[in-house]
């Protein structure tokens, strides 16, 4: 049984959904508990999988580039560790809402379990088809509250998702057409000979996939779909979105460049200074939107464009230090953002407002959820013993070393901005007493007592990750340290 | 001009229409248009001279077929994105009926002055 | 809205034969074009067709959107168990664990009949549910 | 007037990137290179899998994986459709 691990994870939570749609009383402890046995299998794959060797399953018995197979290697175990942590806070934050039912849960498990698909594969087009269920879901989840603006953003993002997917698809093609293979691992084998003879198909592949993957994780002129999306969905959701499926986006790229196109490709057609354009222009765009924003969770999510530019300003610098900065601050801004998302969920349902504005008052009321808020924001900008003060820290070291000093200024500058917009929310948190203005609908105090158990625990913990990753900073990088080592010194097998 | 050419050719026009038309429907139009364009270039980059449909002939037994056939692999490829382009626009159409019926217009331009 | 007694009467004359065309190209999926999407698609024509030539309550008697849920839920259900299988009979996820007939026999693909039933009952019922979906509803327009 | 230059903006653009695009195109028509993979299907598929349509057999055989996330893709496109069109009727 043991060797079947790998296609366990993904298909218990795929299980679990469907099983969900059948039965009408045991939708959360379902979710709940087929999430649990996923991070089980999972953690039972990584003594495994950090001890050298990689977890290959073959689906159906066809391996190599003849049928699809499951590679588990440190980068995936990464990313699907991260995916599954989230993914179960999600579910137990938005346990107390009663007005979830069957098909919220349903569509959460499925996208969960499309993320761990998406990021298990080996094969580029099975990659392409779990991107599009997970896609699927989350338009839908977006749409959950059937408002009007939840549905415009729902359709926005529905567009821009499609015409991205697509250009993927035609890269594919053009991979496909060069090598006659689908399988990653074969492609990476036999690309630098279709190298030789056409480059430039090479390039275009290249910019199609990565222009595909760039409206996925809202690089600069691409973004139009993202600040509708993340603000206007359910807090969980946002949360969901912000703080995982944006980073499925990122491992895509990764991969994609990485693995497929080598390192020395990725040099020679000097991609990495497109990367770090792309990242600046972000960076300063998403720091200087978020700074005139008056809704705190458009706010939040223009500053996760900000976030995902130092990302991408650590890929593309490229080397070890580089790398470790880029998938640490995936990682902080993973838990940071989504503490961000599920504070704001609770301020909004308290004060009844989505304006900054009228959160006044709010820090003397709550000052647990305050200051688990305050903790994150603090990482957000990189004040010092919160961890996104480490991983930016490594961005900028790795920039200066490789000899690119212009990043780090602009660095320096967004984090001063974000700055400004950040202690603007905090001081309006402390600020005046909070203002009986237009009351959320709660019926009966019991409802809210059990939301408050349940909505707190989640962002405690989170909160709680934040500082000790903050304090050990080693203990992160000893995470993120063999997904580097695979990238930058990986064998094909 | 080769079919591969055209389909290129199409997909680009299918992004014509998602990027600049106003309705949303005539935008869903230009996602099926490059989905199609899509299906046309995996097709035409699987085709080989005088190649006849991947399926053999009822009496083999497993021998290598004397004729020859297209790459199969494409083939089974557009079949999973036709259905998930046909999943995609239904999806879409759903969103564009609710839309429609909360306020009443199409146009995108419309749409984004509503709050 | 009532159409005229011809297009009824062709329809409801055509129906079995689009059912058995679906049914063959379901479960010939294997040995010539066609397939379970193909077939199920065309076994949702079928009652599409009868839904739009007869009225919409009358085809619901008969074809309940309720069952069809459930047709679609079971044949997902359906195909995750055949995956199951064969992890439980000692090959991998999805593998064909039944013995390969001779070629071009109905019974040559082993598990592949099996998909392909599974695949068109689902595809079937939810071509159909999507109809009912879209043509039932009646928004404030 | 800003309408009729948006136009005209996307026109050019759209033209450029064709061009591009089928510059640097440079796949010989019916004549595929790198086919080892696509002969082993055609000539050890009806040997693997028992099916003399070489298309089934690789979409109900060899990526059969494939197969089933299309299927759920679907699922999850009725769902939502049905989820978003249903109530206040």
């Amino acid at each position: 049984m043991s060797i079947h691990i790998p296609i366990l994870i993904i298909i218990s939570p795929l299980l679990a959904a469907f099983l969900v749609l059948l039965s009408r009383k045991y939708k959360i402890i379902l979710a709940t508990a087929s999430i649990i046995t996923s991070i089980v299998f999972t953690l039972t794959l990584s003594s495994r999988v950090l001890s050298g060797d990689k977890v290959t399953y073959h689906l159906g018995g066809w391996r190599g580039p003849l049928g699809i197979s499951l590679v588990v290697d440190e980068l995936s175990l990464f990313f699907s560790l991260i995916v599954l942590g989230l993914g179960l806070l999600v579910i137990v934050y938005s346990m107390p809402e009663r007005n979830y039912g069957r098909t919220y849960y349903f569509l959460l498990l499925v996208s969960l379990s499309s993320m761990i698909g998406v990021i298990y594969t080996a094969d580029i087009f099975n990659m392409y088809v779990f991107y599009e269920l997970l896609s699927l879901a989350v338009y839908l989840l977006i749409a959950y509250p059937k408002t009007g603006v939840t549905l415009r953003a729902s359709f926005n993002y529905l567009i821009m998702g499609g015409v991205g997917l697509s250009f993927f698809l035609l890269g594919i093609g053009f991979l496909y057409a060069m090598t006659g293979t689908l399988d990653m691992f074969h492609i990476a084998g036999r690309l630098p000979a279709a190298f030789d003879s056409s480059m430039q198909m090479v390039i275009m592949s290249f910019v199609l996939i990565a222009t595909g993957m760039g409206i996925k994780i809202a690089v600069f002129p691409l973004h139009g779909w993202l600040p509708d999306a993340h603000s206007m969905a359910p807090s969980p959701v946002s949360a969901l979105l912000s703080g995982i499926t944006v980073k499925i986006g990122i491992y895509c790229l990764i991969r994609v460049v990485y693995t497929v196109f080598s390192t020395e490709m990725f040099l020679l057609i000097s991609s990495h200074n497109i990367l770090i354009v792309l990242g600046v222009v972000s960076l300063l765009f998403g720091a200087s939107m978020a700074l005139v924003q008056k809704d705190l969770k458009r706010l939040l999510a223009y500053s996760t464009i900000n976030q995902l530019g130092i990302v991408l300003i650590g890929l593309g610098i490229g080397t070890e230090l580089g790398l470790t900065g880029a998938l640490f601050h995936v990682l902080n801004h993973a838990i940071m953002k989504s503490t961000l998302f599920f504070c704001a969920g609770i301020m909004i349902t308290e004060t009844g407002t989505r304006e900054v504005k009228g959160l006044s008052g709010f820090g003397r009321q709550q000052p647990a959820i305050t200051f688990a808020f305050i903790v994150a924001s603090l990482g957000m900008i990189g004040i010092p013993p919160i961890n996104g003060f480490a991983s930016k820290w490594l961005i900028c070291l790795a920039a200066v070393e490789a000899g690119y000093t212009f990043p780090v200024v602009i660095i320096l500058i967004a984090s001063t901005i974000a700055a400004a917009y950040y202690f603007r929310v905090i001081q309006v948190l402390f600020g005046g007493s909070l203002k009986q203005g237009p009351m959320p609908a709660h019926e009966g105090e019991q409802v809210i007592h059990r939301g408050n158990l349940f909505r707190s625990w989640p962002i405690y913990i989170l909160a709680a990750g934040c500082l000790l990753l903050g304090l050990l900073p080693a203990l992160g990088i000893s995470l993120v340290k063999p997904a580097v080592s695979l990238l930058l010194f990986h064998v094909v097998p | 001009m080769t079919p591969i050419n055209i389909s290129l050719l199409v997909f680009m026009i299918g992004l014509y229409g998602v990027m600049s038309k106003n309705n949303l429907i005539k935008k869903i139009m230009g996602l099926t248009i490059m989905n199609g364009s899509i299906v046309l270039f995996f097709i035409s980059i699987g085709y080989r001279k005088g190649g006849l449909a991947p399926i053999l002939e009822k009496g083999t037994t497993g021998d290598i077929p004397t004729i020859i056939v297209v790459d199969p692999l494409p083939q089974a490829l557009m079949l999973t994105a036709i259905v998930i382009g046909i999943s995609v626009t239904a999806l879409a159409l759903a969103l564009i009926v609710k839309i429609y019926s909360k306020y009443k217009t199409l146009d995108i331009q419309q749409l984004s002055k509503e709050r | 809205m009532r159409s005229s007694k011809i297009i009824r009467t062709i329809a409801q004359k055509l129906f079995p034969f689009i059912v058995l065309f679906g049914f063959y190209l379901i479960s010939h999926g294997h040995l010539s074009p066609g397939g379970g999407f193909q077939g199920g698609v065309v076994l949702g024509t079928a009652i599409i067709l009868l839904a739009l030539s007869h009225s919409i309550e009358q085809t619901e008697k008969k074809f309940k959107s309720r069952w069809l849920n459930m047709l679609e839920k079971l044949g997902i259900l359906t195909l995750i168990f055949l995956g199951f299988l064969g992890i439980f009979l000692g090959y991998s996820f999805l593998s064909n664990f039944l013995p390969l007939g001779k070629p071009g026999q109905i019974a040559s693909g082993g598990l592949m009949l099996f998909f392909n039933i599974a695949i068109g009952i689902k595809v079937a019922a939810g071509v159909s549910v999507i109809f009912y979906a879209l043509v039932r509803y009646r928004g404030e327009i | 007037m800003f309408k009729e230059m948006k136009k005209v903006f996307f026109i050019i653009i759209i033209l450029v990137m064709t061009i591009l695009f089928i510059l640097s195109v440079d796949i010989e028509y019916s004549n595929p290179k790198n086919l080892d993979v696509a002969n082993y299907y055609i000539d050890q598929g009806l040997n693997d899998t028992g099916a003399i349509n070489l298309v089934a057999s690789i979409y109900l055989g060899y990526r059969a994986y494939d197969t089933l996330m299309e299927t759920i893709v679907l699922f999850v496109a009725v769902a939502g459709v049905v989820f978003c069109l249903r109530g206040k009727r």
